[in-house]
């Protein structure tokens, strides 16, 4: 007695033992099998101004699903999964197991804007699509985006010396999306850069990316620094 | 001679309305109100703030009852009833409950609305369930200063407003909309934060209808800067949970999936019925009453303020679910459309 | 896959049926039908989708609603007593049902196999539901507790005070002209044509069935008569 | 409460009193609806303005009807035109019938026959709860009605078939219309066959989806000219037509309602178990009241008149706390044809919305209902709740099997417990009765059986259409 209807039914509501003997009688299978239901049974009342706190999602909650984004998407175009006003009413109640459920294609934002443009309640929708992709990746429900580690990285130095090199950037980044440390575009461009520099400025390039010096007089300001932008994230997150 | 009074049936804001235009114009107007006191629907339920002028009901409606009872050339009957009309326009005289009688040459019949009342829709909890209140119920709770649940008096975490209690409904032979509703409802959105911040105001809506410049004054101003959701699902039942908590059942259309979400408070935004006393006043005045059991207006665009008899006229809400602004307006016209033509009678006759 | 002019027919045997628009008055998408829909609580299946479709004459989603998601309804009609405009969502898909068996749609033949036991049952007997149709082997779902007292089913049956409940393989006795005038009332109504579009085997199960006691029947008359004339 | 309020308006219980229901308590205090709790402060209105200000929430239930006007169209009204044109007959509720007026869900009449009945049993029922109609032949006799004078139990009959047309779609309006005339027309000249004149035994619906159907093709019936014509040949061959004409009955009456009716009778007369201590749920089939809602009965002392007031109704009249559950207006997950052939949907139906809330928002000691397929749906499908930690058990029979156990009917040879899978002992244990007992001597009793010595509620003989 199979399911007609398992089509209409996502397999994760389906539980069922396949060998099972209850009180002495044999229920294997679809003897037992229960479904739980597709209910939606909470919001969480706190997404929206968590969402609200990533940089990208303050207007959320002007949306009033006149549906001017979705219609006006280039992604939406692709695929009609892809759907900007469906995912800000979600963010707007809170019901993020549904969105979740989008995490592959949130990321997709080509950033073209033309929701932005069009909203008629200024919500920026391309700006809450980011700000739900951060999230994400902030919740470990998805992986870091390449960008996101080349910011932290960038970060990081900033922090400890005040400056950047370019090169320990470029390794750390590297390093983190887990891509080969020598590249041929890379080998490419420093031969070239290579021929125009004067030797001084490449045997200064190479101690640097060794020693990392610091700014001058850097010294607590990396902490400082550090500690501003945390307590900015933290008021914004709420 | 009667022909210089006008006989108003009705002392809510139409009522009061047509009263001052009539004497304005030097007419004498001779009102009756059933009730005992004057200023109608905004006055006896006790309305909070009203849309759009956010003043409260009780100054607002007041001034009017003060020019209307300050006028030398006013007369109120409350606590009375027309019981008999006879004559025709220009030489009616009625007959009242309370033994008097008026002579007058034209009568507006502004007698206004009836609550829906929510009893009708048993399966959305009102009377099973002590927390849920009507819009008239939760307009006096703001009023009172104090936004608790009835049932223990408790600070509601979460507060949801239904629209279309009584509107739009085939089930229970409402088929109109009531105009009025989501204005209301996204106002008292916005009273319910002002004076319980921690609370939550959720609408659930089919769609949403605040016309003309109610739009961002009332739906955006709520939304955005009261942070009311609005949810689009037309709810189908409140039940409560062991808790005591309500849970309000419906379909989220935009999710499109089932939802079943609690509640502290769920409020019935009601509609407007016609009168509860159109088939007497039908009865007694000898005018008709359209399909719904409204007042039948006589004609839409040359005799608005007409009914389907003449000299015979009405106004606001006996026409059907009116804004107080949109029935003090009416009643000014139908007021001065009854004296306009008395005004004709006289000089035809002179 | 059915061609457009087929699913086109479909919906036109659908629109036809004189329920139609007693059960459909229009839709305001309100989803007050789907919040009380027992099914949509467990299957992606909605009333207000179905409404929907039927409302836009979307032909061609109409045809795919009816490859699987018409049988997920209930039938508790819960979304009739509470539809703001009246419709009947439940009672369109009866109609939709309908009409799938008289398409000869293949999702119908699937659904009905194992309802095959009730309409067996049913146009054999007059009765849905007999005891012994619920033997706990059957329906080992339902538990070892199906019953509280061991014994012959025969013999627990006898120990209802009542004697048309003394049954085993009816509910209750059905007298033998009952089932006749039920056999004609089938052939009349065209219940046997539709059953024997969806199942041809259980037709033929039932039609000598049929045969039978109608032969039944007539001997049982002729006796009669013997016996009127003695 | 003693201010009066501007929300406190309505204490005075007139009109929608007594229905403040907390649920998961008794309803004890009969306090009115709508009372704002103390807190609540005064407007500036006078007290006698702020009653005034809401006094329309007082003008109660029966305004259902009364602004609907003639937009609700009363089906019987088109009967008696019918009846007039010479096209039909109707089958009547008269004085034999003794009949008792109930209000519907829009404050309509409906006369409810308490005597003369003809039993038009539930193939359900029968086949798998018999407890069901034995109670309530039980209580028929208890009423000193004779079994063949006044009440009849008879073979002519078949099921309704909804079942099947529910569940598959075969079958189809004219096959039950015809099916539903031909029973009703068994019932109709049932009295001249026992000795009396038509019409004298009025047919009583066991079943739920029965009396929904019925209802639904009596309304077909009454709106469509060319179905009459269709079913006339019909009924015509079978000769079941009288002077030419259909049989129809003035009303549909559902076995609940007699119950409902009967209730006060049956506790002041015949209760002798105090069930004060137990706590009841109500499920009320969703063919009684949700299909053609407009017959279903409502009666302003139960529930407010917001509910129905079928079960509730019994319940109350005999003493038993009525708990309020979040799922009250659920239906029970049977759903035709996913009871037989998609039984994993009615299992996780029953389970999440019906039986895991009674028992863990109610904690109730038995879900009472009027139907068969609900009964068979909760009362089988609990079990099997042990293979995913669902283990909610709660016992489920009908209202009149609890009635019969409160007026002290034997749990197995009348209330016929032993065909119930719930746990009934838990029940029947709380009521003071053993269980244990009543088993062994059930037991000694199907020896007699067995021996051919068996008790009768209803004469034999009789079933079969025999003189009286």
């Amino acid at each position: 007695m199979a399911i007609h209807e398992k089509a209409l039914i996502e397999d994760e509501r389906l539980q069922q033992h396949d060998e099972l003997v209850v009180d002495g009688v044999d229920v294997s299978g679809h003897w037992n099998t229960m479904i739980s239901p597709r209910t939606v049974r909470d919001y969480d009342d706190d997404f929206e101004t968590k969402i609200q706190g990533f940089a990208g999602g303050e207007n959320v909650h002007r949306c009033w699903q006149c549906g001017s984004c979705t219609n006006s998407c280039t992604m939406y175009a692709q695929n009609v999964q892809f759907n900007p006003r469906y995912w800000i009413y979600l963010t707007r109640l809170g019901m993020k197991e549904e969105l979740v459920k989008d995490k592959d294609i949130i990321w997709q934002c080509v950033s073209c804007n033309k929701c932005t443009n069009i909203c008629p309640k200024d919500v920026k929708p391309e700006g809450v699509m980011k700000a739900l992709a951060h999230w994400m990746e902030e919740e470990g429900i998805t992986e870091k985006a390449p960008s996101t580690h080349f910011d932290e990285e960038f970060a990081d130095q900033i922090y400890k010396t005040g400056r950047i090199e370019d090169g320990k950037v470029m390794q750390n980044f590297f390093k983190k999306t887990g891509q080969p440390l020598v590249q041929e575009w890379l080998k490419v461009f420093i031969f070239r850069m290579m021929k125009h520099l004067p030797v001084k400025h490449l045997m200064a390039m190479g101690f640097n990316t060794i020693h990392t010096p610091r700014t001058k007089s850097w010294g607590k300001t990396g902490d400082v620094l550090k500690n501003y932008v945390r307590e900015q994230k933290e008021a914004a997150h709420g | 001679m009667q022909q210089d009074t006008v006989l108003v049936v009705g002392g809510g804001p139409a009522g009061l309305a047509a009263a001052a235009n009539v004497n304005s114009a030097g007419y004498k107007a001779v009102v009756v109100e059933k009730e005992d006191v004057l200023g109608g629907a905004p006055i006896l339920s006790g309305y909070a703030k009203l849309v759009p002028s956010g003043e409260w009901a009780k100054d607002a409606i007041g001034r009017m009852v003060k020019r209307v009872e300050d006028d030398a050339n006013s007369t109120v009957h409350k606590g009375a009833k027309v019981e008999k009309l006879e004559g025709e326009a220009g030489n009616f005289t009625a007959t009242l409950t309370n033994g008097e009688s008026v002579q007058a040459g034209a009568v507006v019949l502004a007698t206004g609305f009836t609550h829906f009342d929510s009893i009708n829709k048993p399966e959305w909890g009102f009377g099973t369930y002590e927390d849920v209140l009507t819009t008239t119920q939760m307009e006096q709770m703001v009023a009172s200063g104090k936004i608790a649940c009835p049932s223990d008096g408790r600070v509601p975490e979460r507060v949801c407003i239904l629209l279309c209690v009584g509107s739009r409904d085939r089930q229970i032979g409402r088929e109109w909309c009531s105009k009025i509703c989501c204005t209301v409802s996204a106002n008292l959105a916005m009273e319910i934060k002002e004076i319980s911040p921690e609370t939550d105001v959720f609408i659930y809506y089919m769609d949403i209808r605040t016309f003309g410049l109610y739009e961002d004054k009332f739906y955006w101003k709520s939304q955005e800067e009261f942070k009311t959701k609005f949810v689009k699902a037309r709810i189908a039942e409140v039940t409560a949970s062991g808790d005591g908590r309500l849970l309000v059942k419906g379909e989220d259309t935009l999710v499109k999936r089932p939802i079943v979400i609690p509640f502290d408070i769920v409020v019935h935004a009601i509609g407007m019925d016609p009168n509860a006393d159109n088939p007497e006043i039908s009865q007694v005045f000898g005018v008709g009453l359209e399909k719904h059991g409204f007042l039948e207006r006589a004609e839409q665009y040359t005799n608005t303020c007409g009914t389907t008899r003449k000299g015979i006229y009405s106004c606001g809400a006996a026409y059907g679910p009116e804004t107080i602004d949109d029935s003090i307006a009416q009643g000014a016209a139908a007021g001065g459309r009854a004296v306009a033509d008395l005004h004709a009678l006289v000089q035809k006759a002179g | 896959m059915a061609t457009y002019a087929e699913m086109q027919q479909i919906f036109d045997d659908i629109r036809g049926d004189f329920r139609y628009d007693h059960e459909l008055n229009g839709c305001l998408n309100c989803g007050i039908c789907t919040a009380t829909c027992p099914s949509a609580q467990f299957y992606d299946y909605s009333p207000r989708e179905i409404v929907q479709l039927l409302w836009t004459e979307n032909v061609e989603q109409i045809y795919d609603a009816m490859q699987e998601k018409i049988w997920a309804c209930a039938q508790c009609m819960t979304c009739a007593a509470r539809c703001p405009f009246k419709n009947s969502p439940g009672g369109l898909v009866a109609i939709m049902r309908e009409v799938a068996i008289k398409h000869e749609m293949q999702s119908a033949k699937d659904v009905l196999r194992p309802f095959g036991r009730v309409m067996l049952k049913l146009i054999t007997t007059g009765n849905q539901l007999s005891p012994d149709m619920i033997q706990p082997d059957h329906f080992p779902d339902w538990g070892p507790n199906i019953q509280k007292v061991e014994g012959d089913l025969r013999i627990l049956r006898k120990a209802i005070p009542v004697k048309t409940l003394q049954t085993v393989e009816t509910a209750w006795e059905v007298s033998l002209k009952t089932s006749v005038e039920m056999y004609t009332i089938w052939e009349m109504t065209g219940v046997l044509k539709s059953l024997e579009l969806m199942d041809e085997n259980l037709f033929d199960v039932i039609e000598d069935f049929i045969d039978e006691k109608r032969e039944d029947y007539e001997d049982w008359l002729e006796e009669q008569e013997e016996e009127d004339d003695e | 409460m003693s201010e009066q309020t501007p929300g406190n308006h309505n204490q005075n219980g007139e009109g929608a009193g007594a229905g403040t229901m907390k649920p998961g308590y008794h309803n004890t205090d009969g306090q009115g609806i709508a009372g704002h709790g103390s807190f609540f402060q005064s407007t500036d209105l006078s007290k006698e303005d702020a009653v005034k200000a809401t006094d329309w929430v007082r003008k109660h239930v029966d305004r259902r009807t009364i602004d609907l006007g003639d937009r609700m169209d009363d089906v019987r009204e088109h009967m008696y035109e019918l009846e007039k044109d010479g096209q039909i007959i109707i089958h009547r509720i008269e004085d034999q019938h003794e009949p008792i007026s109930v209000n519907t869900l829009f404050g309509w009449e409906k006369k409810v026959p308490t005597k003369q009945l003809w039993h038009h049993k539930s193939c359900g029922q029968c086949g798998n709860i018999p407890g069901y109609p034995t109670s309530l032949l039980w209580f028929m006799n208890k009423f000193g009605f004779e079994p063949g004078k006044d009440y009849l139990d008879e073979t002519d009959q078949t099921s309704c078939t909804a079942w099947n047309y529910h569940g598959s779609g075969i079958g189809n309006v004219e096959s039950l219309a015809a099916v539903f005339l031909r029973n009703f027309h068994q019932s109709y000249v049932s009295g001249k066959q026992h000795g009396h004149e038509l019409g004298h035994f009025f047919p009583l619906v066991h079943c739920g989806t029965s009396f929904g159907n019925y209802k639904e093709i009596r309304k077909y019936l009454v709106e469509s000219a060319e179905l009459r014509e269709k079913v006339t040949k019909i009924l015509g061959k079978l000769g079941r037509l009288v002077d030419g004409k259909l049989v129809i009955p003035e009303e549909i009456i559902h076995y609940s309602e007699w119950v409902h009716v009967m209730r006060n009778r049956i506790a002041s007369e015949l209760q002798t178990i105090d069930v004060s201590n137990i706590r009841t749920t109500a499920h009320v089939a969703c063919h009684y009241y949700k299909m053609v809602h407009e017959d279903a009965v409502y009666d302003p002392s139960v529930l407010g008149g917001n509910r129905t007031a079928i079960i509730t109704s019994t319940a109350q009249a005999l003493g038993a706390q009525v708990i309020d559950y979040s799922t009250w207006y659920d239906c029970c997950g049977f759903g035709f044809r996913h009871i037989i052939s998609e039984r994993e949907f009615t299992r996780s139906f029953t389970m999440d919305r019906k039986i895991r809330v009674a028992r863990e928002e109610a904690n109730a000691d038995v879900m009472l209902a009027n139907d068969t397929g609900c009964v068979t749906t909760m009362d089988k499908n609990q079990w099997i709740g042990k293979a995913h930690n669902q283990n909610f058990q709660i016992p489920i029979m009908a209202e009149v099997q609890f009635a019969a156990l409160a007026c002290g009917a034997d749990p197995f040879k009348i209330v016929q417990l032993q065909w119930h899978a719930s746990p009934c002992e838990d029940l029947v244990e709380k009521m003071g009765m053993s269980w244990s007992e009543a088993k062994k001597t059930f037991q000694e009793y199907l020896k007699e059986v067995e021996a051919g010595n068996i008790e009768y509620l209803y004469n034999p003989e009789l079933a079969y259409g025999g003189k009286v």
